[in-house]
């Protein structure tokens, strides 16, 4: 084990460094967050100009115009970003890290051809219609219904949790096409453009009060056959392939984002005196040390994949530990801010806030743990 | 002894409840959230049925109870999440006319304070005494998106001295009925998040079966009701404590309760959340409101954090 | 709700007060752990003194010799005993709580003129085979076989946790006498001299260093039928009984205790300046917040005991926070004693030791969680 | 950058934990905490492996490998319970004489010193250097039941100046070195702890099905290699700091690694003894063995407490 950079790695950082620095003062300000299409328009042209730069799809395969990079690049890549501040993908987080890479692996010629370069280019934006109101945790049991007609699909149900739903062009949509079939087994992956006749997008607001989710609500919507990626009834395989595109990055950009919240918190915390309070003090060296210990986990989960391609359980006991962690950071925010900071436009309390969905989606802690102790400890599933 | 409901808390309890179940639903509480107007035909019917003069002798225009009745009605209104500034509004109760009483404590900084448009009067402790003050003579910023959206509040950088009420003694008195009326309402906000999760738990199906027979599910909810009994007790014991032996007794017993209350009532907020899942973290779901209160109320008349300190003294 | 004693109880307080003050300068000094024939002696005449006072069964019926006292009295003869640190039950912990009170509900005229005034003289040691090496939490699966043989019945097995088997007379003894029965509906409660041939007592060392439990072998011990308490088939139901006799004061003299260790600890911090440490002082405060909790709940669970005249699942909520409470003290133990003081002869350490069993002891947390949720919250039971 | 295990190091821990489970047995384990005898053999054995000797200089008689090579072998020495100042001996190779070597800090109090009747020489940590002390000089009462029963402890009110052997840089030196090793061993006991209530998971049966099933008991034991991959990464991570920019650079990421190591011990000695039930409080049982050598080797070179102190300034 080790901790060098390999020097094209160093090379990378450098040249993503510098292309930042060149960049980034020219760069409009971020649109503020209930500004949907002043979202659209800035994420979509920061994609531009970053695929102008040959960094649209760093870990996309070189054939589709990525730069192949091994997850330890892809994690110098987001660390850059995040240490100057850049903008993250945004409302681009479906088609660049899901919709891309599953087409890329799973599409047709003609899927391929129709959606991988716009999405490079900052073209098009997509979202995710996997989980389902009564399909939360038990992703298997979805209900939305799609029914061959011809050479089209049409689609009856409700999904929710759909992020950026109001700026999509196209929806990565997880349907049954087979009621008859085991769990599993019926489900089809389909490509549904956002703005066929049938679906209403109804906002979603949050206990943070913002509105990034969704729900949709899908009224016999008919999506051509052609645009099924996978066979009928494979859609749970190539559900899973979108999931596999995840290297140990995911939370990356979350986790630097919480160390400045730390150090922030601290500054505070120092400037009212409140160091000289043994118990607030070791508080913060719990969450440095833990922070410490996540970042390590990071770059073990990274350097995993690196090795084998494929992501681990890291994953899940990653996100077990970090949503402890923001907790245990929210809590302490709690303690150290004086009680006139205590608004929702704070950005401790509104992290805090945003932090306890961590423990909820994309699968319950409670789900995490059977996950990492059926798959990984081999202790039996209930009966 | 006996730590158990006796007929009249048991009558109160079952009225409060009837009460508060007929007259605040989650739409309104919702549309509270929006509007920011505090619901004044409740308030007079909180009001008629002597929530707030309950502890004012009968011969002042009182009820003439005691503090354990005043717990087991607080209990209710915090389960209800009903608005407004409950507790200073029955501390006043014989001292301060006004159908609406709020009350903030002088701090160096910036304060906040809760339902300052809605007040009649404000009452302000510090140390050397407890201070009437005009709300419309202070100088207010209104907050735009307060932490708990069913609690108005105004950030205030001075305070006005104002007219004064009482000295140190009944002040410091102030502050700790309002600890103990505020731990009650705690405990109401913890049964009710329980309640919420524990039904959530019975209804909602994954995998086949209602959640709550996961144990994962399961013993969340549990650890919620114990929190919640153990608080319990400890409110109950320090009611019976300032009934009995008075104020210095109670002093430390009611530390115990809201540190007790505060504990339970941040972490059952956070479980029923959980318990919930995705639906748990949506705003027309009642849980945020539960966490958000009780973030709220621990923070009124001294934290849990700063309740184990004072008890780290004895 | 109120905290006033009633006159009568005040009374009572102030007798048992004087009468300890009259004896207890005589009491000969507490025998070691590990000398178990001293400790029976000395439990056994401290039973005989309080039997001579009056006080040999304070919650027992008035017929039996008992004082019928209310749980809220019973709650008071054990405050004033800890209050001077005078003597517990000791080795005598199931002949009094359990198998006397047993006794006297189920037992026939000639189980009970046979062994409840020996109990009360002080003349009997009890101990209890009800849990075996695969029947821990789940006792109904119980598999030490008692076989009728004519007037006999014919037990062979293996029973453990049975505390003070070393110097018991008898042994409430939980057996299957229908292995074809279903759970629950097989099992017999029998009375089984411990001095019969066939049986072996193999002391249990625990993680203290301490052998207060042992494991019964059995083999092929003879009991005649006339020693079964119920019917046969009857034994889940008396064991039941048996349990049913906590009224809310099974934890009053370990809670009164770890209060003394919370005291003791304090002035250790104190005099090492560690209060000043404002993270250990609130540790403390936490602490004591908790220990008022737990004796207001303890209060709440003997009040509902002396109106309802049955045990609520009070207990169960009492033993998941207790356990919680003794662990945290026992962690702070470890901060604020320096290195040197551990050793397995400090009651602090000692304590912290002991009080892990809390959580396992007669139905571990996991258990407990179970029944809360079942039982008081009507959540649905596993599949 | 690759936080996995390189092939020396995998090949380094398959032997090591090779060795041990051959010469470390629970029997022999429980003799030794009646007999209180160190097991030379062993000893010899693993001197012969090059556990001690591991980063001194091949020159010099060393195996001349790293920091990351070391913590992995002592993640293994960790697990398999081995008795002995395995950390002082590690340290003093080049600098001491002497096949068991143990350590001590200097303290305003008694100190409590382990291993003194088997150690050869005792090197002494104080703010103003290292020292060496001959054990036969020191003046030291034997503890009757220590903590951990496989590591027996004297108590010595004063500990003898020592020779000189290096000054505050060398003893700051001893500590952090000291320190990670020490993480490493914790995190062994970790990695035990999780595997062996894993398997009784698995093995133990009640209402008809293994334990492991119940969501209760999985999650208990989910939640134990939680806290140990969280430990590895960060004592991995410390290691390859140490061996990439040096002392200074490691200081941090060591005190994150002991943190992390010691709180992960201490809670998965009390998971497994609570996933082992009534088993797990016996003395016969393995799991109480992990949690008093978690408590010992947390309080050894700095506990986690202490560690957040040191972090709380960065």
């Amino acid at each position: 084990m080790d901790l060098h950079a390999t020097p094209e790695d160093e090379t990378f950082r450098r040249e993503v460094a510098d292309w930042l620095q060149t960049v980034l003062p020219a760069l409009p300000p971020q649109p503020a967050a209930d500004d949907w299409s002043g979202r659209r328009a800035f994420d979509l042209a920061w994609q531009r100009q970053l695929f102008e730069a040959g960094l649209g799809g760093v870990s996309w395969p070189k054939e589709f115009g990525g730069l192949d990079a091994s997850p330890t690049q892809h994690l110098v890549f987001l660390e850059e970003l995040e240490r100057v501040r850049a903008p993250g993908v945004g409302v681009l987080f479906v088609a660049l890290l899901h919709a891309g890479p599953t087409l890329i692996a799973e599409g047709t010629e003609a899927q391929r051809a129709r959606h991988v370069p716009a999405i490079l280019r900052g073209e098009e934006v997509w979202c995710q219609g996997f989980s389902e109101p009564d399909a939360g945790s038990d992703l298997a049991s979805l209900r939305t219904r799609a029914v061959r007609d011809g050479d089209s699909y049409v689609i009856s149900g409700q999904k929710v949790w759909t992020s950026n739903a109001q700026v999509a062009d196209y929806c990565e949509l997880l349907v049954c096409t087979d009621p008859a079939a085991p769990r599993h087994r019926g489900l089809s992956w389909l490509i549904m453009p956002m703005d066929a006749p049938g679906v209403t997008v109804r906002p979603l607001r949050t206990m943070t009060g913002s509105e990034e989710f969704s729900e949709l609500f899908l009224d016999e919507v008919r999506v051509p056959a052609s645009n099924r990626v996978g066979g009928e009834g494979d859609g749970w395989r190539v559900a899973m392939v979108t999931f596999g595109f995840e290297r140990g990055t995911g939370f990356v950009r979350e986790l630097l984002e919480s160390q400045e919240l730390m150090h922030d918190l601290r500054a505070t915390a120092q400037a009212a005196g409140l160091l000289a309070d043994a118990g607030v003090r070791r508080s913060f060296g719990r969450l440095v040390g833990t922070y410490d210990a996540l970042w390590a986990l990071t770059q073990r989960n990274v350097s995993s994949a690196a090795r084998s391609g494929v992501p681990g359980l890291g994953g899940s006991i990653f996100k077990l530990a970090y949503s402890q962690f923001r907790d245990d950071l929210g809590e302490l925010s709690m303690l150290v801010q004086p009680p006139s900071r205590r608004t929702m436009a704070d950005p401790q309390l509104l992290g805090h806030c945003h932090a306890i969905s961590t423990a909820i989606a994309a699968g319950t802690s409670q789900v995490q743990r059977n996950i990492i102790g059926e798959r990984l400890l081999g202790l039996p599933k209930e009966r | 002894m006996d730590l158990q409901l006796d007929d009249i808390e048991a009558e109160l309890q079952a009225g409060v409840r009837q009460l508060c179940e007929q007259r605040v639903s989650l739409p309104a509480l919702l549309d509270l959230a929006t509007h920011r107007q505090l619901d004044r035909s409740l308030w007079d019917a909180l009001g008629a049925m002597g929530v707030f003069s309950l502890r004012l002798e009968a011969a002042a225009g009182g009820v003439g109870l005691g503090t354990t009745e005043a717990v087991v009605v607080y209990e209710e209104l915090g389960r209800s999440l009903a608005p407004g500034p409950l507790v200073a509004t029955h501390l006043a109760a014989g001292l301060v006319t006004g159908t609406v009483v709020g009350s903030v404590e002088r701090t160096d900084g910036p304060a906040i304070v809760e339902h300052l448009t809605a007040s009649d009067a404000l009452v302000v402790t510090d140390p050397d005494g407890l201070w009437l003050v005009e709300p419309t003579s202070v100088s207010a910023q209104p907050v735009d998106a307060p932490m708990d959206p069913l609690t108005p509040t105004h950030i205030v950088d001075r305070l006005p001295q104002g007219e004064q009420l009482g000295g140190p003694a009944e002040s410091a008195r102030w502050i700790l009925g309002g600890r103990l009326l505020t731990a009650a309402l705690l405990l109401g906000v913890s049964a009710r998040a329980t309640d919420a999760a524990r039904d959530y738990a019975l209804a909602r199906e994954q995998f086949g079966r209602p959640i709550g027979t996961f144990q994962a599910v399961k013993h969340l909810v549990v650890d919620m009701l114990v929190r919640t009994e153990l608080a319990r007790s400890a409110i109950y014991a320090a009611a019976a404590t300032l009934d009995e032996a008075g104020t210095d007794a109670g002093r430390l017993a009611i530390a115990s309760a809201k540190l007790a209350a505060g504990t339970a009532a941040v972490a059952n907020g956070k479980a029923c959340i959980q318990v919930h899942g995705g639906v748990g973290f949506t705003w027309e779901a009642e849980p945020h409101l539960y966490l958000k209160r009780a973030w709220a109320l621990d923070a009124a008349f001294g934290s849990a954090h700063e309740q184990a300190d004072e008890l780290a003294l004895r």
